[in-house]
């Protein structure tokens, strides 16, 4: 368990972590999209890091790769081309519902949101 | 060459962009009508196969399963296939009228088209065999579902589906990071070839820590999609301010195809004798019992009846759980089939409240007064309903009740056979509340004379809902069939 | 010296990250997390991921923070308050990074060319699809063909995501639709919470002012074609190198939202119509559908190209060109109808 | 007409009279009429039934199957014959009573009470008629069901309070112990069957057997054992002949009948014996005889000492089948018959009283035999009856019941017995010694003279019973001796 | 052996060319940093944007001889130098217009 061996993973985790930590502790809504956001980006780089292989090249057969027999792993890359169009897709949503709660609210503010439902 | 398994998915795929096309609100209707009669039409012919030949599987795009992907479907998803279609073929109907009054006109054909999405979302994750490509379509569901809330008459509906949103992305990412793990050790997808890789080199057997990993995310992913008690706290909110077809479809379909990956992925990946499968059984008791108890009693306090049955739901889920985590045969099976009973409770009571909330405008406690006289169809529907949920025989719910309990003696649990009979008796607490209102409290003269029974277009589907939970209150043979097919199944491992 | 390079992009990936998380201004916010997915799309060039990298610069990078800015533009730009108790949400944190890092240990060290995924599934690509499938892109292989109905999903995917914000937002500003809501006597919520503000007169929508930007115009005009070009460029070249469907939708409809931009949504809205664009979003799902469908007819599986025409090879060429085209299309028509959703609502009343 | 369809009409037109009444709510006459002719009809079926040989040996009849192996099945067997002869004889006579109650005092909602009334008849011929535990618990909580609007009939606040008292009680016991208790005896057996002489097999030990009985004794909340007995005078906020009926014959019998079934059907009296868990319920039943007595006693609402008297009354079965003897068990198959037809007066005399004179307190009833004659004799027979005196039928119910007591020399039962008589005289002759021989303290502002006709017809008729019952005891005797336990 | 001098001479400019890019990526990173108010600041940022890119792609054009690299690369060139002073130039006539009023020298020392 060398320690260069992991450092991807490790910072990958890293990064998701701070991404759901913005999700949890941020009270505007927009913050946590961002905080979403970078969530799905950070998973994406721990799969990608699962792809590698030291020596190998972009999984494409044409003439400049000849001199190569390793490919890195495509099966990583196309589930995180789905994923990242999922993650656009949860943040367009979001973003929709934002708007249309400032125009009926007022505010993007959470505990201000919940302060106007309670006082009904 | 049958495709039925593609069609299963590929006919409510398909017709939700044909919704959107004409931008006309009957046909957009109508269109989705056809295409949830045409997949329960479907869903039963698959289910008629599979009982007679056992598991169906299809590839996709020709690739045989651990390269491409595909579809397999054994008893166990036949049935959840069947409570999907069936729930949505009875909520169509309903949502004629429902709908016309809840959400705005211009986008009702993109509510129709965004109905269809997420019935072929859960369509595709109960039916596939590749783990991806059910996070894919779980995904897909959970996306169309966040805005069908988001439509909601109320404004909160928009909060409620924010908060759904944010809850529901971070369970499906935790769930991306189990199979991402999962794959790590296999270089799989398939679910059955991670389950063949695992034990060939017995990752299993070796207590691997990145498969605990794995496997405690996906649990955590999945409890936060099936509201498992803890992680419950969207759940309310959704379903109480989301439009009522909606909260009728979510509420009878949506944690149960939950429920079922939790199997799939519990079962059938690891394989129920590991020693790994009893510590999931404890870990799932303990939420499941406190499902039960607390959110009945919360149930109780609730002023809005609809938040009353979101938090039964959760109860109610509470005691599938309680069945998974038995893990012995009785117990699963009384689990799969109360996934058919409560589909059938929990689809009929909202249907009465969609109908109340259509003629009266809300589904507060005091709107109720007096309602037994003005709509009487819809009052009985809500007692039998109410009935089924208590457990009373000849009603669907005394069945896997009767189950359930059965399974906990041949365990000699006995603190949990009270704790099911204390929940039961907190069912009937807050079904009475509502009965007595509805029934024996005058109504108030001052108000309005016209709130009528509701139109008859709501009527039909939910007194077809009403003879489904009779019936299958007197002879379940067909429900329990499957469901101990589907245990029998899972325990041998697939 | 690859791994040097790696471990400067990690680290200036955390320092971003960091950044994200202290920052109260919604706007840096949200230009830190465009530069983050820079940088996560040039760790992944370093990656040998071509193909992840292009779609994460071009879907996560431009129409992420297009839809971002112009939901900000909506609402306000600051964030309020400091998070009131961040220390329930730090020990959350603390313990699922902790089991995480735990889940790790066992994972197989970083590029060690023996590790599982290596040698099961994708070996069968890596070998096989040149002469199965065709193309010499591996990724677009598998992507289109192999997993093609991940692929069909995700394009429903980002059609739901499209007919999600139209049923949410609407193409025009328009009264809310109001339900006869009875509230009982002693709930005294007035008619107010349903209602909405003021009525619907046009303000100026999102548009640069003094429109007449002489300069953007003309670098505008000289431009656009240029970028609607090389997006089909990319439409195409998906079989030989990175680029495919999504990116292609992506960068065309960049190019129409450039033009909203400098030429005002009015005007680009008469060019390319939503009802339009409500069409070419459903042909793109119809095309991919039809291609599966046609499999079908002609006796393979559902997306089984290899019967499109006499010579399997052909038959997969054709199906993916198909289906290419059709994720590109629904792509970019998804694209531009989210962006004249949040470009349509008036300018937020608070 | 096959027997088999005979058994299934006893249930179905009672349900369709309900559904005839329901739908004939508007025109009065023709829904008492409709009410009175299902009574007669269910009648002369029962009747029927009882005259059939081949009644009794027939194979059951499945109804549905919710599981497999789990049938809800109909079976006829000697005391659910009985029990359905006297729920429906008293039923022709209650229809009477309740049409000139309800013509008397007015009463709203007459609708819903008839209708739930032939649902409960419906229910209790279920129960009367339950093949297995499964099916009589089914018919068990559709009693409960269709009594309860009748509880909260008048819609007032304590209406109300009463009726949800009465539904929680009876619902969280049959749910709370009494299904667990069937589904242990499914998991014990792998049947719920009523067979003769009991399906747990003998190498149950002792243990599993008391605590399975004291489950059924308490989960059955309808027989009023001690603690669990609250509900009943609570349900007195009722209309008299909804009080009458359902807590002299239909919904208090049920109770009883089940868990005569139960210790019989189920048990077997070779088990009980055996693990001698038999002298726990007695215990009970004992307790719950003398301390229902000594506060019937304090009682002085009419109705509300009528009430501690029946759960006194029904620990006397309950008793009499805990003591396992032949002549116990015929003791208390009589009992039943012979406790349902007095209580049943006793309670149509206060109906009486209450709808002539306004008066339901004991105190108020000085002198009021002069002025309703006919109502106080048929109230002196009834009483008669429930002490145990020799021309009514409660006297041969004693008699058995005292003759079991002795068969195995049980001193302390024969000792209970006597000062449980002492208790029912003395709560309840002097009613009719004040009624007939004391002046009346304070004139009534408005002279009234007997109830209306019908109802003093009804009174006279359950009296005239009781008598009967004690001169030709024929019928009930031949199907107690057919019942296990005693035959042979 | 000539080519061998040839070839190292493009090395040295290449490693010459990327280190004046990379000098003035951080002068524009500074600038940015120090600059008092907003049009300044354009200013240095404007150095990262046009001079800084250039350079190293000029030294990447270098490296890579006549290949399609090198016309791609070349195009890329064009594209930045359009594309980057339009959008300075955006910036800061968006910026006048919407009122950021300059920092103008202090009257006292003219």
């Amino acid at each position: 368990m060398s320690w260069v061996g992991h450092y991807n993973y490790w910072v990958a985790i890293f990064l998701m972590m701070s991404g759901f930590y913005v999700v949890i502790s941020r009270g505007n809504l927009i913050k946590k999209l961002i905080g979403l956001n970078v969530f799905s980006t950070s998973v994406f780089l721990l799969y990608i890091s699962m792809g590698k292989i030291f020596g190998g090249t972009a999984p494409i057969i044409n003439e400049h790769s000849q001199k190569f027999q390793l490919f890195s792993n495509p099966i990583p890359h196309v589930l995180i081309l789905t994923a990242i169009v999922v993650g656009v897709a949860t943040t367009a949503v979001g973003l929709a519902l934002t708007v249309r709660i400032n125009e009926r609210y007022g505010t993007i503010e959470e505990d201000e949101i919940r302060a106007k439902d309670d006082s009904l | 060459m049958s495709h039925l398994p593609i069609l299963q998915v590929i006919i409510p795929l398909l017709a939700a962009p044909l919704c959107i096309v004409f931008n006309n609100r009957r046909i957009a209707w109508f269109v989705a009508l056809c295409a949830t009669w045409a997949s329960f039409g479907v869903s039963l012919l698959i289910a008629q196969q599979v009982l007679q030949s056992g598991a169906l599987s299809y590839d996709i795009g020709g690739w045989p399963a651990p390269w491409g992907i595909d579809y397999y479907v054994d008893s166990l998803n036949a049935f959840v296939l069947l409570i999907v279609t069936g729930i949505s073929a009875l909520a169509l109907p309903y949502a004629n009228r429902s709908v016309e009054q809840e959400i705005d006109p211009r986008s009702q054909p993109y509510f129709y088209s965004l109905l269809l999405v997420c019935l072929a979302g859960l369509l595709g994750i109960s039916i596939t065999g590749d783990a991806f490509n059910m996070y894919v379509f779980l995904e897909l569901s959970s996306l169309s579902s966040y805005a069908l809330i988001g439509m909601g008459p109320r404004r909160r509906a928009l909060t409620a589906a924010y908060q759904y949103l944010v809850m529901g992305t971070i369970g499906a990412t935790f769930i991306l990071i189990g199979i991402g793990l999962l794959y790590s050790l296999t270089g799989s997808l398939n679910i059955q070839d991670i389950s063949y890789q695992l034990h060939a080199n017995n990752i299993i057997g070796s207590g691997n820590r990145t498969l605990l990993t794995a496997f405690a995310f996906i649990t955590v992913g999945l409890s936060l999609k099936l509201a498992l008690f803890p992680l419950h706290l969207w759940l309310p909110n959704a379903y109480t301010y989301a439009p009522s077809v909606i909260t009728i479809f979510l509420a009878s379909t949506a944690t149960k195809v939950a429920i079922y990956m939790l199997l799939r992925f519990c079962y059938c990946v690891v394989g129920s004798e590991s020693i790994f499968q009893l510590t999931l059984g404890q870990i799932v008791l303990l939420p499941s019992l406190a499902a039960i108890i607390v959110s009945s009693v919360v149930a109780i306090f609730q002023y809005d009846i609809k938040r009353m049955l979101a938090y039964s739901s959760i109860a109610q889920i509470g005691y599938i759980t309680l069945g998974l985590s038995m893990s012995n045969h009785s117990g699963l099976s009384a689990a799969i089939l109360h996934m058919f009973n409560h589909a059938l409770m929990k689809g009929l009571l909202f249907m009465t409240m969609g109908a109340v909330s259509y003629s009266v405008g809300s589904v507060y406690l005091t709107d109720f007064r007096g309602l037994g006289r003005r709509m009487p169809f819809t009052m009985g529907a809500f007692i039998v309903g109410g009935l089924s949920l208590m457990g009373i025989p000849m009603t669907a719910g005394f069945v896997s009740k009767w189950m359930l309990v059965q399974a906990a003696i041949e365990l000699g649990w006995w603190d949990v056979v009270i704790l099911i009979l204390i929940g039961s008796l907190l069912a009937v607490i807050y079904i009475w509340r509502v009965v007595e209102t509805a029934y024996f409290n005058p109504l108030l003269e001052l108000e309005e004379e016209e709130i009528g029974e509701a139109p008859l277009s709501l009527l039909i589907p939910m007194w077809l809902m009403v003879i489904a939970n009779i019936y299958f209150g007197i002879n379940s043979a067909i429900p329990v069939e499957f469901a101990q097919q589907a245990a029998t199944l899972l325990l041998g491992g697939m | 010296m690859e791994s040097v390079v790696d471990i400067v992009l990690l680290s200036f990936l955390c320092i971003t990250v960091v950044a994200i998380v202290y920052i109260r201004k919604l706007f840096c916010a949200i230009m830190l997390l465009g530069i983050f997915s820079l940088l996560s799309a040039s760790l992944f060039v370093t990656m040998d991921a071509v193909d992840v990298a292009f779609t994460e610069a071009a879907v996560g990078t431009g129409i992420s923070s297009i839809l971002l800015l112009s939901a900000l533009a909506l609402t306000h730009t600051r964030e309020q308050r400091p998070p009131h108790q961040p220390y329930i949400a730090l020990l959350v944190v603390v313990v699922t990074g902790a089991v995480l890092i735990y889940g790790t240990m066992d994972l197989p060290r970083f590029g060690d060319p023996n590790s599982p995924i290596h040698r099961h599934v994708a070996v069968r690509y890596i070998a096989d699809s040149p002469h199965e499938v065709g193309p010499p892109n591996i990724v677009t292989s598998v992507l289109a063909s192999y997993r093609g109905y991940d692929t069909l999903g995700e394009t429903v995917v980002i059609f739901t995501a499209g007919i999600a914000l139209v049923g949410l937002l609407g193409f025009r500003r328009r009264q809310e639709f109001k339900v006869r809501l009875y509230q009982p006597m002693d709930k005294k919520t007035s008619y107010a919470e349903n209602s909405t503000e003021d009525g619907d007169e046009f303000e100026d929508n999102i548009k640069l002012p003094g429109a007449n930007h002489m300069v953007l115009r003309i670098v505008g005009k000289m431009f656009i074609p240029l970028i609607l070009l090389f997006a089909l460029y990319v439409q195409f070249h998906g079989d030989y190198g990175p680029g495919g469907g999504f990116q292609a939708g992506v960068i065309f409809a960049s190019g129409i939202i450039l033009y909203a931009l400098i030429f005002d949504v009015e005007t680009a809205m008469r060019v390319i119509t939503p009802k339009g664009l409500r069409l070419l979003a459903v042909a793109g799902v119809f095309i991919y559908g039809g291609v599966g469908l046609v499999c079908m007819f002609l006796g393979g599986n559902f997306l089984d190209y290899n019967v499109l025409s006499a010579h399997p090879l052909h038959g997969q060429h054709l199906g993916i060109f198909l289906i290419e085209l059709g994720v590109g299309i629904n792509v970019f028509a998804i694209m531009v109808i989210m962006f004249y959703t949040f470009a349509n609502r008036k300018r937020g009343s608070v | 007409m096959p027997t088999s369809a005979l058994i299934e009409l006893c249930i179905l037109i009672p349900a369709c009279g309900a559904l005839f009444i329901a739908v004939s709510g508007r025109s009065p006459n023709l829904r008492e009429g409709i009410t009175l002719s299902t009574a007669l009809g269910l009648l002369c079926v029962v009747a029927a039934l009882y005259l059939r040989p081949d009644a009794l040996h027939l194979a059951p009849i499945i109804l549905g199957e919710p599981l497999p192996g789990l049938q809800f099945k109909l079976a006829l067997e000697p005391l659910g014959m009985l029990f359905a002869g006297i729920a429906s004889l008293l039923w022709v006579i209650t229809s009477l009573y309740t049409i000139g109650y309800m013509r008397g005092n007015s009463e709203s909602h007459q609708t819903r009470l008839y209708v739930c009334f032939a649902i409960a008849l419906a229910s209790t011929m279920g129960i009367a008629l339950a093949g297995n535990l499964i099916t009589m618990f089914l018919f068990y909580e559709l009693l409960t069901m269709s009594t309860y609007p009748l509880v909260a009939h008048k819609q007032d606040h304590d209406a109300i309070a009463g009726g949800r008292f009465y539904l929680g009680i009876l619902i969280s016991t049959s749910v709370g112990l009494l299904l667990p208790a069937i589904i242990w005896v499914w998991q014990l057996s792998g049947t719920t069957n009523f067979t003769p002489g009991g399906i747990l097999g003998s190498q149950l030990e002792p243990a599993t057997v008391t605590m399975l009985l004291l489950m059924f004794a308490y989960g059955i909340g309808k027989a009023a054992l001690m603690p669990i007995h609250r509900w009943l005078p609570e349900a007195m906020v009722a209309p008299t002949p909804v009080s009458a009926l359902l807590h002299a014959v239909a919904v208090v019998k049920a109770g009883v009948f089940c868990m005569v079934k139960v210790v019989l059907y189920i048990f077997g009296v070779e088990l009980l014996s055996a693990s001698g868990s038999n002298v726990i319920l007695t215990s009970i039943a004992g307790f719950t005889i003398v301390t229902a007595s000594i506060i019937a006693l304090r009682q002085d609402n009419l109705k509300r000492r009528l009430a501690y008297s029946t759960i006194s009354q029904l620990s006397y079965i309950t008793l009499a089948v805990s003591l396992l003897t032949p002549q116990a068990i015929t003791g208390a198959a009589f009992h039943i018959a012979s406790h349902a037809f007095g209580k049943i007066t006793l309670f149509f005399a206060a109906g009486a009283i209450y709808t002539a004179a306004h008066k339901t307190r004991v105190s108020e009833l000085n002198g009021i035999g002069r002025r309703m004659p006919v109502t106080m004799c048929a109230f002196a027979v009834a009483s008669l009856s429930m002490i145990g005196l020799p021309p009514a039928g409660g006297f041969l119910s004693k008699w058995y019941i005292f003759q079991g007591a002795m068969v195995n020399d049980n001193l302390a039962v024969v000792a209970l017995f006597l000062c449980s008589t002492l208790l029912n005289t003395s709560y309840l002759l002097p009613i009719v010694y004040v009624a007939f021989f004391k002046k009346e303290s304070h004139p009534p502002h408005n002279a009234h003279g007997e109830a209306p006709l019908t109802m003093v017809i009804a009174l006279t008729a359950t009296a005239m019973l009781s008598l009967i019952l004690f001169f030709w005891p024929q019928i009930p005797l031949h199907l107690a001796s057919m019942l296990p336990g005693v035959g042979q | 052996m000539d080519l061998n001098i040839f070839g190292n001479i493009l090395d040295i400019l290449t490693a010459l060319f990327l280190t004046a890019g990379c000098f003035l990526g951080i002068s524009g990173g500074i600038g940015l940093y120090r600059l008092p108010d907003f049009f300044t600041r354009q200013h240095a940022s404007g150095i990262t944007d046009s001079a800084c890119s250039f350079a190293i792609l000029f030294a990447l054009m270098l490296q890579s001889g006549f290949t399609m690299v090198t016309i791609k690369l070349f195009f890329i060139l064009i594209f930045l130098i359009i594309t980057s002073t339009t959008a300075t130039h955006a910036l800061a006539k968006t910026a006048l217009f919407k009122g950021q009023k300059p920092l103008l020298g202090r009257e006292d020392n003219h």
